[in-house]
């Protein structure tokens, strides 16, 4: 047994954030629909289920390879600014594992923070410029406290998730200065940024598959 | 909603196979991924025109595809940026090895994924350049926004650099050409009512019966400001006046008027809007040289019209005279 | 309703001033009486065409003066057929002496204004003929009614007897081949949405979110029958199956498939029954050897579509693809 | 003193039958609207305002005159089915008075006969078409009735006038067979003919105006 996550637990994300982006599609649409152009929730559930319609014809090994396969069909299927940002994110994060079998934790925050990067060099958003950004960097720098205080992974994605679940909601204020939502200027302030939403949904799921036992951490006593 | 389509989520698919029908003469369409191909293309040693973005703007961009302007067109979903499993093969299949030009509207998602395509097809050996159109005057500021948007002014850089491209120039000079346009052109929308996306089934946004959005963009996006109802000649001062203050130009200079339909306008209206245009310029001391009126880059059955004024030079008229055989745009040719 | 115009009395003149301004190239616009005329008629020795009826059906007909097409367009009031005092004037001054024809849509008003000029030309020693246009099969029981109307075919008319005019066959010819065209063309049409007519102010019918009015005519005049909301396949459907019934073709012949816009349709839609139509007819055996899918006869903003089938014979087809050069229509020249 | 008509009749005539258009303007555009295209109103004002301009240019010295000059007004002005068929029926009426000074009765009913005529000729309609040859035949059968039983050009107008509004009526349960309203077939029965209903008013405007002592027969009481 590990204190790692194996690519069980990768699939089992990306089955379980399909799902939840699945469930969530109209609620993200309608977000987007406030401040951007109403195809958020749509654009997402295009890209996951391509992903997972991919994972039941090819079963990658490593947590790498199935970030790339998940990078891929996000970048051919959502189109929209997210397609290429979640799309660059799963790519940074896939180079970021390597050929590692398993992510231990400080592999882990490597990857996170390797997406945050990739999102950011991708799209030019600052913190606070209402993004997804807003959602991933918190992410990925409780990630790397967490490393720091010594967690275990389970830990390490609870505050990834949990970090971005309050960097979306503190987007509610910000005035957009990237992406569609922009050329609202202040009229965007008082809703919440759809990319930011989707992310702190995605990054749940992680720690979700993670926290299952069945889910590539046999055992689940680790950690 | 009541619109001629099947499925919403076939929409771009079966137009797509429909203009191909109609347009077997100029096009190929490729099926999956999708996009729309000049049908000799690659032309040896011709510099290759891609463009693309979402759908809902016909005849932009497929219509343009032909002869004298585009070499492929990649269609997204409606109002969706295209992906870069689409740009990639269109841009890799009008590739003849002199290059290929990149036609990118400024938003967020036709930036982002045309700037992957554009790094896989750099990986894949193919010389790449962008211009990036940002023609609309409406967002003001652009520091604090992702800039202006493409809109009305993508029409007259996809003409002249493909004209560019036609002729011969190389890859720099056509993509040289083609941002000479974009810094030269500027445009301004308004809506009278919105448009309803296929897969939403509601008008993206709502206007009262006395109410009209200035500075629309072409996704139902919103523009600068909503203000009660006016007149055509009031409503074409207002477009101009911030796409003149913008292009700055002293008396005497030349220029291209291009008053362009949103898809659910009459011609009748378009033309009344071109005259007070006509008079206006001609009252600032500009010479309308070359125009152009009817629904060329539209947001499905949005009523509305945008104005672009495009400032010309010698090489620009030469190249907008230049034979052009599209489906939508065609002479000399 | 909101629309691009200033005083609704002053739409005709306004937006026939703005397209005269727009193809100064092309046309010249005469004021009082207003009418718009081919820039070089008369043309020595060319027949001259002279169609003309209720504006608001841009691009007809002002669109369609020019090189191998109209001689001359006369506008009236919005859907209101135009007075003999405007096409009196409008067909001796492209008169070049040898004749001169019009082309006129079957309805009350447009056959007898043209009636009367008809007449006073014939007085002015001008040979006048005409071709009456009645391709519309919405319209079942001709003893009954004002008969068939002129709908779409009229596009077909002009283009093929403007072709034969400038390739220099004689009047009687002209009309021949014009009257031909019309014997072998019909149409049907659907709207999804009405229009408004400007001084009327409000819409010319009502329809609900979830009825469609089939065999609609161009001015909002009812068509067949109301029927609940169909998609795009199953409207096409509707729309063919009188048009074939009516021209009863044999498998093997050839056709030319005119997918009409009323104004307020996005491009994306008709290209979607332009899709389905070619099916439908290459089922039937039918070869389509031509097409046109655009805005070519609309009905101000309405919503919806017509679809046209014109059993083409060779000399059609040559006379089809014989340059045109009009503001509208244009190719080969 | 004379039983006849003369031109300031005429002229009287027509500056009443513009008013009395103009009056009814919205009216008989809704009539139009309802079996039409709406324009009806709208058509007529148009030509008559175009004969008031007329006459306060010109002085026509006899009603065939200010027939004529009415007829080519109707004619360039009205536009549409209207058009023609009121500037057809002014013609011939310009035509049959000839160049007489005074219309007496029988040349008024003569007048009025070749007017139907003419719409019948241009407009190909029979009666009970429903169009407005349901008012103009009633109404030259009633004036050449009036003239055999001896009556005076006042009551001959009114008799036209009486027998024009009757057959306006009589349009309603009607099925349209000519012009706009045959598109609607059997919907087209239980609405007025728009072009019946502007006759009757127009006539009526005709026989009133023979009953003001001003308006071009001097004294009033002859007849
Ligand atoms: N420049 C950017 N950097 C980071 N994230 C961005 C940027 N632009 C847009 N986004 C994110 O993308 C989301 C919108 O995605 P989506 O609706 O799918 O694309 P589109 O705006 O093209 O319709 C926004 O809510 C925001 O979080
Ligand atoms: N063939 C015809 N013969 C006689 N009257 C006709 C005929 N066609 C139409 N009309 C009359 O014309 C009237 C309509 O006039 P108007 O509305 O001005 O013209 P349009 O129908 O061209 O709009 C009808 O109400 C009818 O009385
Ligand atoms: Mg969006
Ligand atoms: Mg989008
Ligand atoms: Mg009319
Ligand atoms: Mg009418």
């Amino acid at each position: 047994m590990s204190a790692g996550l194996d690519s069980r637990w990768a699939i089992s994300w990306l089955r379980a954030a399909a799902e939840v982006v699945a469930d969530h599609r109209i609620d993200l649409s309608e977000l987007d629909r406030a401040i951007g152009d109403g195809d958020h929730g749509e654009n997402l559930d295009r890209g996951f289920s391509a992903i997972v319609e991919k994972l039941a014809v090819e079963t990658p090994q490593t947590p790498g390879a199935v970030f790339k396969l998940a990078a891929m069909a996000l970048m051919s299927k959502v189109g929209g600014a997210a397609g290429p940002l979640y799309g660059t994110a799963f790519l940074r994060a896939a180079t970021a594992s390597g050929d590692a079998a398993e992510l231990d934790p400080a592999l882990l925050a490597a990857a996170l923070t390797a997406a945050r990067d990739g999102v950011v060099a991708r799209g030019k958003a600052a913190a606070g410029d209402k993004t997804m950004v807003d959602a991933w960097s918190p992410a990925a720098a409780a990630a790397a406290a967490a490393v720091a205080a010594g967690d275990g992974v389970v830990e390490v994605l609870e505050a990834a998730a949990a970090a971005a679940e309050a960097g979306a909601v503190a987007t509610d204020p910000l005035t957009a200065r990237k992406g569609r939502a922009s050329y609202l200027g202040e009229r965007s302030a008082g809703h919440r940024d759809p990319g930011a939403a989707s992310s702190a949904l995605i990054l749940r799921a992680a720690a979700d598959a993670a926290n299952q036992p069945a889910a590539g951490r046999p055992g689940g006593d680790a950690a | 909603m009541k619109k001629l389509i099947n499925d919403p989520k076939a929409v771009v698919v079966e137009s797509v196979e429909g203009f191909g029908l109609a347009h077997a003469d100029l096009v190929t369409v490729h099926p999956d991924p999708i996009f729309i191909m000049r049908k000799d293309a690659p032309v040896a040693g011709k510099v290759g025109l891609v463009s693309g973005g979402g759908s809902g703007h016909e005849p932009l961009h497929a219509g343009y595809v032909g002869t004298g302007m585009l070499d492929a067109a990649v269609p997204g979903a409606v109002f969706t940026s295209p992906t870069p499993d689409q740009i990639l093969p269109a841009t890799l299949a009008v590739n003849s090895g002199a290059g290929v030009v990149h036609i990118v509207k400024n938003y967020t998602g036709d930036v982002l994924n045309f700037e992957m395509a554009a790094e896989l097809a750099q990986a894949e050996g193919v010389d790449v350049r962008t211009v990036l159109v940002n023609d609309d005057v409406a967002v003001e500021d652009s520091l604090y926004t992702a800039g202006r948007r493409g809109v009305g002014g993508t029409v007259l850089v996809e003409k002249i650099a493909g004209a560019a491209a036609e002729r011969g120039d190389a890859l720099d000079a056509v993509a040289g050409v083609g941002q000479r346009v974009n810094a030269n052109v500027r445009t301004m929308g308004v809506a009278l009512a919105a448009c309803t996306v296929p897969h939403a089934g509601v008008p993206s946004f709502e206007l009262s019966d006395s109410e009209i959005e200035i500075g629309i963009g072409i996704h139902g996006e919103p523009g600068r400001h909503r203000i009660p109802m006016e007149n055509a000649d009031g409503i074409t001062d207002r477009l101009l006046e911030p796409v003149l203050a913008d292009l700055k130009l002293s008396r005497g200079e030349k220029v291209l008027l291009f008053v362009n339909g949103m898809g659910g306008t009459p011609l009748s209206e378009l033309y009344i809007v071109f005259r007070h245009a006509v008079k206006v310029l001609g009252e600032a001391g500009l010479s309308v040289e070359r125009s152009l009126v009817g629904n060329y880059i539209t947001a499905l059955e949005m009523q509305g019209c945008s104005i672009s004024v495009l400032h010309l030079d010698d090489e620009m008229t030469e190249l907008w005279d230049a034979p052009v055989h599209t489906a939508a745009l065609r002479w000399g040719a």
